[in-house]
């Protein structure tokens, strides 16, 4: 039964635009997809490797740029006089280099930082988001600087010599991102349902043991480094070709928070818990919207949050399969009080 | 050769902000293990407790100080009391999420009870700076590295020689233990917060009027405090204290001979650069396996 | 000295002592024995204070202890070396030592209490200022012994003090124990080193289960042929 | 039994923290099919040994080589995958996951599919991890725990866990194993249960090296001892021989402790 | 009777909330000064506001919200530029018109959006202004520290290329980030360098800071600050006496209404900002939407209807007295694709022992 859950979600959100007149309330599915595509990726990280990237806006924000440019075309002077130029391509290209790209970083990222863990893992993502920004920012002959890269043409579907069609509208938009959305959350859960994933857990849970059992830990958490960041990337550039202007202000962090929010709400380490947080951090801004004054909107989204962690502290997906599956015999682990057991 | 001298001393007079910004930072991700969002709000709390004292009113700067701290200590009880508490025994992320949450509400309040126009206070010291030779610092800065050194020390000795800093220390290195040894963990968990926080709303009340007060002003300072926390290893106070010197000798000289733009970039280089070379920060404690 | 009655704990839903009735009278060692995963842990924890019983009483001189904090608990004089070493891997040696003085005051005996542990341990005073999370194994029980001596007991329960343990140095710790009952304080052991409990106790329980399944001198234990068959190896 | 060949050696190796001398200059030899102990006082040396051997230490100097292969500079994953696994001293499981799923864990390096078998889920992957399941199981049969598979691993009793750790070890397919302190906190009776299990993997052709306290085992199961002290080898042979080292008497097993040893 | 809805998509919450709430504080005054007397084609306007949280994303969809929820025929927005800038495809994809009351982005105007309409001097109107006040002042080379963001890139810029052609040297361009609050590193470097005139582009807070700082580390030079958004008053207040001396090209000058282009209006803005209680100095930023709204209802009533077509057309119409010069637009950008620009007036104040004064030049 539990297998058809995800089926079902997506058979249903498939009728979405069939049903849906409001084209405000479609805009905002379509964000929240994007953005819980983005957290489906952070969640490989977080959930699986427990390592927080807190800089995960990074590959989002490098996702949509190099989307972009590879759409706009450039003119860069690399170094005297030596310039490099690239001619606009169709954007299908752009999101495969997004993609490409963005899990380039993630190699670089994972590799960088294979011996920091933790917090210290935390704040060199930080670090390279920041200074990923401050290259968006500065480095203005190429990206524009905040200046802002405008008129990015939107998602153009087709092949070479056969023909395109141009995503302008909403419900080719909300089945592109559906249709991410689906691939990567397929991709996600056969690499954690795996071998792989048992060893991106291990890593989490206890390195030292994990390599003493002949598992490349460094291997692994670069791996989920490339596959998160590749998906972040991917969303970065559908975001990118849906809004149509990126500026350096994609790297704020606040969208890493949101990410961030959507995952551990959901229930980090579980498949269906970005979904449910994106969901539901995805329609709380418009409900609110609705009664309360900005601040006060603010506050109740953050009041919210909490709420949710006190009466949830795994989340919610975890909550709910507690629920559903009651296997009574199953000891529990009571981290309580009194962890008085060697480690 | 005298620009070079005045990027010096900005940088000893920044890195005592960063040092301040971290020292309290230490207490709560360095030695706690909270991921404390709230920091930057406590910030800027203790900031505007300052420009309520001394200009709405009218009560003295130097009397704000101690008030803003003592303010912070119990501002910093109640979240822990009402937000952390509940949380124990939950994971580091998840108390994460809470001080986020726990960081909107607080900034919205702060805005909603003020409104986003930066205020600014004013200060009993000479606006004319401090001119030495080539250098030119002003006192109310002076005031602020002193008082940074001050608060530093005193934090070093309450963790590293006292026994309410022992008892701090076991606490979060192993709770139940040091419930064994009879360690009453519960207010240690809420005094460590208020004292954390404390230190937060001390740097507020220093630099706010150093600098202008506004509701977001405590975002890049949770952001260069955490980054100063890490750099000189967790829960290290004479590390936190070098790491924010550091960090303010990059962006100086980053900011003075490279590119302005790249200011903060230099800042953030140099942290990778550090933890590519020391994965535990500068200061890194001794560890074994098996 | 210290007597429980109709103790039960629980684990979430699951019971790990089911109805534990003993007594440990004043001067004595008292050795409490069995398998894996019997409870006898759980036992000193809900003693200590870290478990708080679900039903059941504990009376310590007279007093109910059931539902006091272990500070508390240590307050009255009962003292808990937890099983598993359980240091501050991130402070020294004489801070580990200086924690568990924690709620004395008097500087002169806990200096030569100190003293007291850095000779019977030698170990230790060579590495009294190491770390304490990178000691070996060994030398992490013998400091967490040390520190447990530390507080002034009047009744110590230790979880498997011998754990990990040189055979020297567990022979000396036996010494030691001997020379807390000699000293006028209580203990109450846990050993898997059950020949050598049962040999050196006053009187045993033998926990099984979460029920005690028998009690008597230890050297009764000794001889009684399921104690032989499932503890002794014999 | 076949002709004895050299399975781990051990060449000159030092170890230093700091300015503390851990290992002063170790040599020794575990022959293959061999059951050597290493024992020694407290702080001797034994885990840094382990350490050293297994990667995660890098020896101040010295040399270690298994089968031929010099183990300088590999990293304990590497070293794991010629066949040398270790287990620690510290109960080291994965808490938060069932038994079961411990072990599978364990038995990553037997898997056989790649990344796009995972990805697209192809046929090689499902056989794969069905033989990983049957693995599983075998090894948890085998080290006598396979009752508590769907058990969490962190609500295990401490000596069931360690029997986990145990068979986590075995699931990397070793062909030596190091045991640290395998049976501390066990009582005479799983002791014995554990001797058992030994003299099984022996059967299998495994080599062990134990590093263990509890002399009546350690003198009841070893082929060879090697005692260290302050990180030196103060003595090397036979358990009869070692029992009787006035050396070794006065430095670790003391007085009583010998004649518990003489006992076994 | 029905009304008028008009779309306000300005940042309430956010690091911009500050003056977005002055905006619309302004946009407030408007609409409540038309509808007192009788609305707009007789019907009352109706402000339907909405927080862009600072927030690119938040933008587009309020704008989205605006245009498809409220039905909203006509929209001011959004205060910063990437936020304009966010808004914008939404305005081609729903064919609403957009009157942008203060980003500066030279972008906007030129990207080929004809749904836009701008009244806020991008820089190269404003450097544009300044020339011919150049010759009568004593400069012979500028650094510039400015804003890193399109505003202040861009005023960097457009300065210092007409600095340029006025034979004045252009120095070192240095840039901060836009929330820091510690520029002395840049400061100490402009301090070294041989030019006797720095040129700051930046908001209110930030400048103050950039002031004090100067004080500060001694330094001496002429300081010059572009933008418009730098509230005199505020600086006074809050620099003390390191705002001595300094000289601001300001857009609005409200501390002497009488001689503003519209005094009348001036007058009645400023009594009404100070009667609803809110704080002088913002009327430097919140004047914008007072202008916004006042020509939104000019559009309207040439419009003869409240439709984004016909309100579209009348905008290129409009000419409106507003409280610093005629608002009348000019076309920018591709050709057949125009967007609106209005060119406002810029005035030249100087901060004389905490006083603003108009120097006579
Ligand atoms: N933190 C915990 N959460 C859940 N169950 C636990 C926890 N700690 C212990 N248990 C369970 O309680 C029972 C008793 O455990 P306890 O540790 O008291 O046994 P023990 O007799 O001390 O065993 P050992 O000799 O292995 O130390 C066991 O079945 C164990 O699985
Ligand atoms: N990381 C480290 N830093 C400093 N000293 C260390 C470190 N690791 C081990 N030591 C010291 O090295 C010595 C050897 O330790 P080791 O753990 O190898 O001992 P062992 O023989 O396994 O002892 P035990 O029988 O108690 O487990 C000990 O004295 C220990 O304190
Ligand atoms: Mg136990
Ligand atoms: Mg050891």
């Amino acid at each position: 039964m539990r297998r058809f859950v995800p089926v079902i979600v997506v058979a249903l959100l498939a009728t979405v635009p069939l049903w849906l007149g409001d084209p405000y309330i479609l805009n905002a599915f379509i964000t929240t997809g994007i953005f819980t595509i983005a957290a489906m990726s952070l969640n490989l990280l977080l959930g699986y490797t427990g390592q927080l990237s807190l800089g995960h806006v990074a590959f989002f924000g490098i996702g949509a740029y190099v989307s972009a440019l590879t759409a706009l075309g450039f003119d860069v002077e690399l170094f005297d006089g030596f310039h490099v130029v690239h001619e606009p391509w169709p954007v299908i290209y752009g999101f495969i280099l997004a993609i490409v790209i963005a899990g380039l970083c993630g190699y670089l990222v994972g590799k960088l930082s294979f011996r920091v863990r933790g917090a210290y893992f935390v704040i060199v993502t930080i670090s390279f988001a920041e200074v990923v920004r401050l290259v968006a920012l500065n480095w203005v002959e190429l990206t524009q600087g905040p200046l802002a890269l405008t008129n990015i043409p939107p998602v153009t579907l087709g092949l070479p010599g056969i023909g395109y069609a141009n995503l302008y509208g909403k419900t080719g938009n909300y089945y592109l991102v559906l249709g991410v959305g689906v691939i990567a959350y397929v991709v996600i859960k056969h690499l954690v349902q795996s071998r792989i994933g048992r060893a991106m857990i291990a890593l989490k849970e206890n390195e030292s043991l994990a390599l003493s059992v002949g598992i490349n830990v460094t291997r692994y958490l670069v791996l989920a480094a490339i596959v998160s960041a590749a998906i972040a990337g991917a969303a970065g550039s559908l975001y990118a070709h849906y809004l149509r202007i990126i500026d350096p202000d994609i790297f704020l962090f606040l969208y890493t928070v949101t990410m961030v929010i959507m995952v551990i709400t959901g229930g980090k380490g579980t498949l269906a818990g970005p979904v449910v947080g994106g969901a539901l951090f995805g329609a709380i801004p418009v409900i609110v919207r609705s009664f309360a004054a900005p601040e006060v909107q603010w506050i109740l989204y953050g009041a919210f949050m909490i709420a949710i962690i006190f009466v949830l502290p795994q989340g919610i997906v975890p909550a709910i399969e507690r629920w559903f599956a009651p296997r009574p015999s199953k000891k529990q682990l009571v981290a309580s009080q009194s962890s008085v057991s060697a480690e | 050769m005298s620009e070079f001298l005045q990027h010096i001393a900005n940088t000893l007079i920044l890195g005592g902000t960063y040092a301040l910004l971290g020292i309290g930072l230490t207490l709560i991700f360095g030695i706690m293990r909270v991921v404390n969002f709230t920091h930057g709000e406590l910030y800027t709390f203790g900031a505007y407790f300052v420009f309520l004292i001394s200009s709405v009113l009218g009560l003295n700067f130097l009397l704000a100080l101690p008030v803003a701290i003592i303010a912070g200590l119990v501002l910093g009880a109640l979240i822990e009391l009402l937000l952390l508490r509940p949380m124990r025994g939950a994971d580091i992320d998840t108390t994460m999420l809470v001080m986020i949450g726990a960081m909107i509400v607080m900034q919205n309040s702060e805005q909603l009870v003020w409104g986003g126009v930066a205020k600014s206070v004013s200060t009993p010291f000479p606006e004319t700076p401090l001119v030495i030779g080539p250098v030119s610092v002003s006192y109310l800065r002076v005031f602020v590295l002193v008082m940074a050194l001050l608060l530093i020390a005193a934090t070093y000795v309450l963790i590293n020689r006292t026994k309410l800093g022992k008892a701090m220390r076991a606490t979060f290195q192993d709770r139940d233990t040091a419930a064994l040894m009879g360690v009453n963990v519960r207010a240690i968990y809420t005094a460590t917060f208020a004292i954390g926080s404390s230190l937060a709303a001390a740097a507020g009340a220093l630099l706010g009027p150093a600098y202008v007060i506004s509701p977001h002003m405590g975002d890049i300072a949770s952001l260069k405090a955490f980054a100063i926390v890490i750099l000189g290893g967790l829960g290290n106070i004479t590390g936190a204290a070098i790491g924010g010197f550091i960090l303010a000798l990059a962006e100086e000289l980053g900011a003075g001979y490279v590119s302005s733009g790249y200011r903060d970039a230099m800042g953030f280089l140099i942290i990778i650069a550090v933890l590519l070379i020391k994965p535990t920060g500068l200061f890194a404690r001794a560890e074994r396996i098996g | 000295m210290l007597e429980v009655r109709d103790l039960e704990c629980r684990y979430g839903s699951v019971a790990a002592l089911k109805s534990v009735s003993l007594s440990v009278e004043k001067g004595q060692i008292v050795a409490l024995i069995g398998a894996n995963g019997a409870g006898k842990s759980t036992m000193l924890r809900s003693l200590s204070g870290l478990l708080v019983p679900s039903r059941g009483s504990i009376m310590f001189d007279g007093e109910d202890i059931a539902r006091c904090s272990p500070p508390q608990v240590l307050k009255r004089g009962i003292t808990h070396c937890p099983e598993g070493r359980h240091v501050f891997p991130d402070m020294s040696v004489e801070e580990n030592l200086d924690m568990g003085a924690y709620l004395r005051r008097d500087m002169a005996g806990i200096a030569a209490d100190r003293a007291q542990i850095f000779e019977q341990f030698p170990r230790l005073a060579e590495r009294r200022k190491q770390i304490a999370g990178t000691l070996s194994g060994g030398e992490q029980q013998m400091l967490a012994i040390g520190r447990a001596l530390m507080s002034r007991p009047k009744l110590v329960l230790f979880d498997e003090p011998s754990l990990g343990l040189a055979p020297n140095i567990v022979e000396r710790v036996f010494e030691i124990i001997a020379q807390i009952r000699a000293d006028g304080a209580t203990v109450l052991m846990v050993e898997q080193n059950a020949y050598a409990a049962l040999e050196m106790c006053d009187y045993a329980y033998l926990l099984e289960s979460g029920v005690i399944a028998t009690s008597g001198k230890g050297a009764d234990l000794i001889d009684n042929p399921h104690v032989q068959a499932a503890y002794l190896g014999g | 039994m076949t002709a004895i060949v050299p399975a781990l050696t051990i060449e000159h190796v030092a170890v230093h923290f700091g300015g503390l001398v851990a290992i002063a200059d170790m040599n020794f030899v575990v022959n293959g099919g061999e059951l050597l102990s290493l024992i020694g006082p407290n702080g001797a040396g034994k885990t840094t040994a382990f350490n050293v051997i297994t990667g995660f230490l890098k020896p101040s100097k010295g040399e270690v080589r298994y089968r031929g292969t010099s183990l300088n500079g590999l990293k304990p994953h590497q070293v794991a995958s010629l066949g040398l696994v270790r287990t620690f001293q510290r109960t080291s499981v994965f808490r938060a996951h069932s038994v079961f799923d411990n072990v599978l864990t364990g038995l990553h390096l037997s898997g056989r599919s790649n990344l796009l078998d995972t990805l697209l889920r192809l046929p090689r992957e499902r056989a794969s991890e069905q033989e990983l399941h049957d693995a599983a199981w075998e090894i948890l049969t085998l080290v006598g725990i396979d009752k508590q598979a769907h058990e969490l691993a962190g609500a295990l009793p401490y000596g069931d866990q360690r029997l986990l750790g145990v068979a986590l070890a075995l699931a990397a397919k070793p062909s030596m194993l190091l045991l640290d302190e395998p049976v501390s906190g066990m009582n005479a009776s799983e002791t014995g249960r554990f001797m058992r299990l030994l003299a099984k993997l022996r059967d299998r052709g495994m080599t062990i090296l134990l590093v263990e306290h509890d002399m009546p085992m350690v003198m009841g199961v070893s082929d060879r001892i090697v005692v260290l002290n302050y990180g030196r080898i103060i003595a090397e042979g036979p358990p009869a021989a070692i029992r009787e080292d006035p050396e070794v008497i006065r430095a670790y097993l003391g007085q009583a402790g010998a004649k518990r040893a003489a006992h076994a | 009777q029905e009304s008028i809805k008009i779309g306000v998509n300005e940042p309430l919450t956010g690091p911009f909330a500050a003056s977005g709430t002055y905006v619309t504080n302004g946009a407030r005054i408007a609409a409540d000064e038309i509808n007192a007397k009788g609305g707009v084609l007789g019907k009352k306007l109706e402000l339907v506001i909405e927080d862009n949280k600072s927030n690119p994303t938040e933008a587009a969809a309020v704008t989205e919200k605006l245009v498809t929820r409220d039905k909203v025929p006509v929209i001011m927005g959004a205060w910063g530029s990437s936020l304009t800038l966010a808004s914008m495809p939404k305005l081609m994809e729903y064919q609403v018109p957009m009157l942008v009351e203060t980003s500066s982005s030279g972008k906007i105007t030129t990207s080929g959006n004809p749904y836009i309409f701008r009244i806020s001097p991008p820089s190269s109107v404003e450097a544009a202004a300044f020339k011919p006040m150049v010759p009568k002042m004593t400069i012979k080379k500028v650094d510039f520290l400015v804003i890193n963001n399109d505003w202040g890139r861009g005023a960097a810029e457009d300065f210092g290329k007409m600095l340029k052609g006025e034979n004045i040297q252009v120095g070192l361009v240095e840039t901060m980030d836009q929330s820091a609050q510690d520029m002395s590193a840049q400061l100490a470097k402009i301090k070294a360098s041989d030019a006797d005139t720095l040129m700051v582009t930046t908001a209110v807070e930030q400048l103050t800071l950039v002031l004090k700082q100067a004080a500060a580390l001694g330094m001496k030079k002429q300081i010059i600050t572009t933008g418009g958004s730098q509230n005199p008053d505020q600086l006074i207040a809050q620099a003390g006496s390191a705002a001595n001396g300094t000289i601001h090209l300001a857009t609005f000058a409200p501390w002497q209404p009488d001689s503003t282009p519209n005094p009348q209006a001036a007058k009645y803005f400023i009594g009404e900002w100070k009667k609803r209680g809110f704080d002088f100095p913002g009327v430097t930023e919140s004047f914008r939407g007072y202008d916004g709204i006042r020509t939104i209802a000019a559009a309207i009533e040439k419009a003869g209807k409240p439709e984004p077509e016909a309100i579209r057309a009348a905008f290129w119409n409009v000419d409106v007295k507003g409280l610093n010069g005629d608002i009348k637009f000019q076309k920018q950008g591709p050709s057949g694709k125009e967007s609106g620009q209005s060119v406002p007036n810029v005035y030249l104040i100087k901060i004389d022992d905490g006083k603003v004064v108009v120097p006579t030049m």
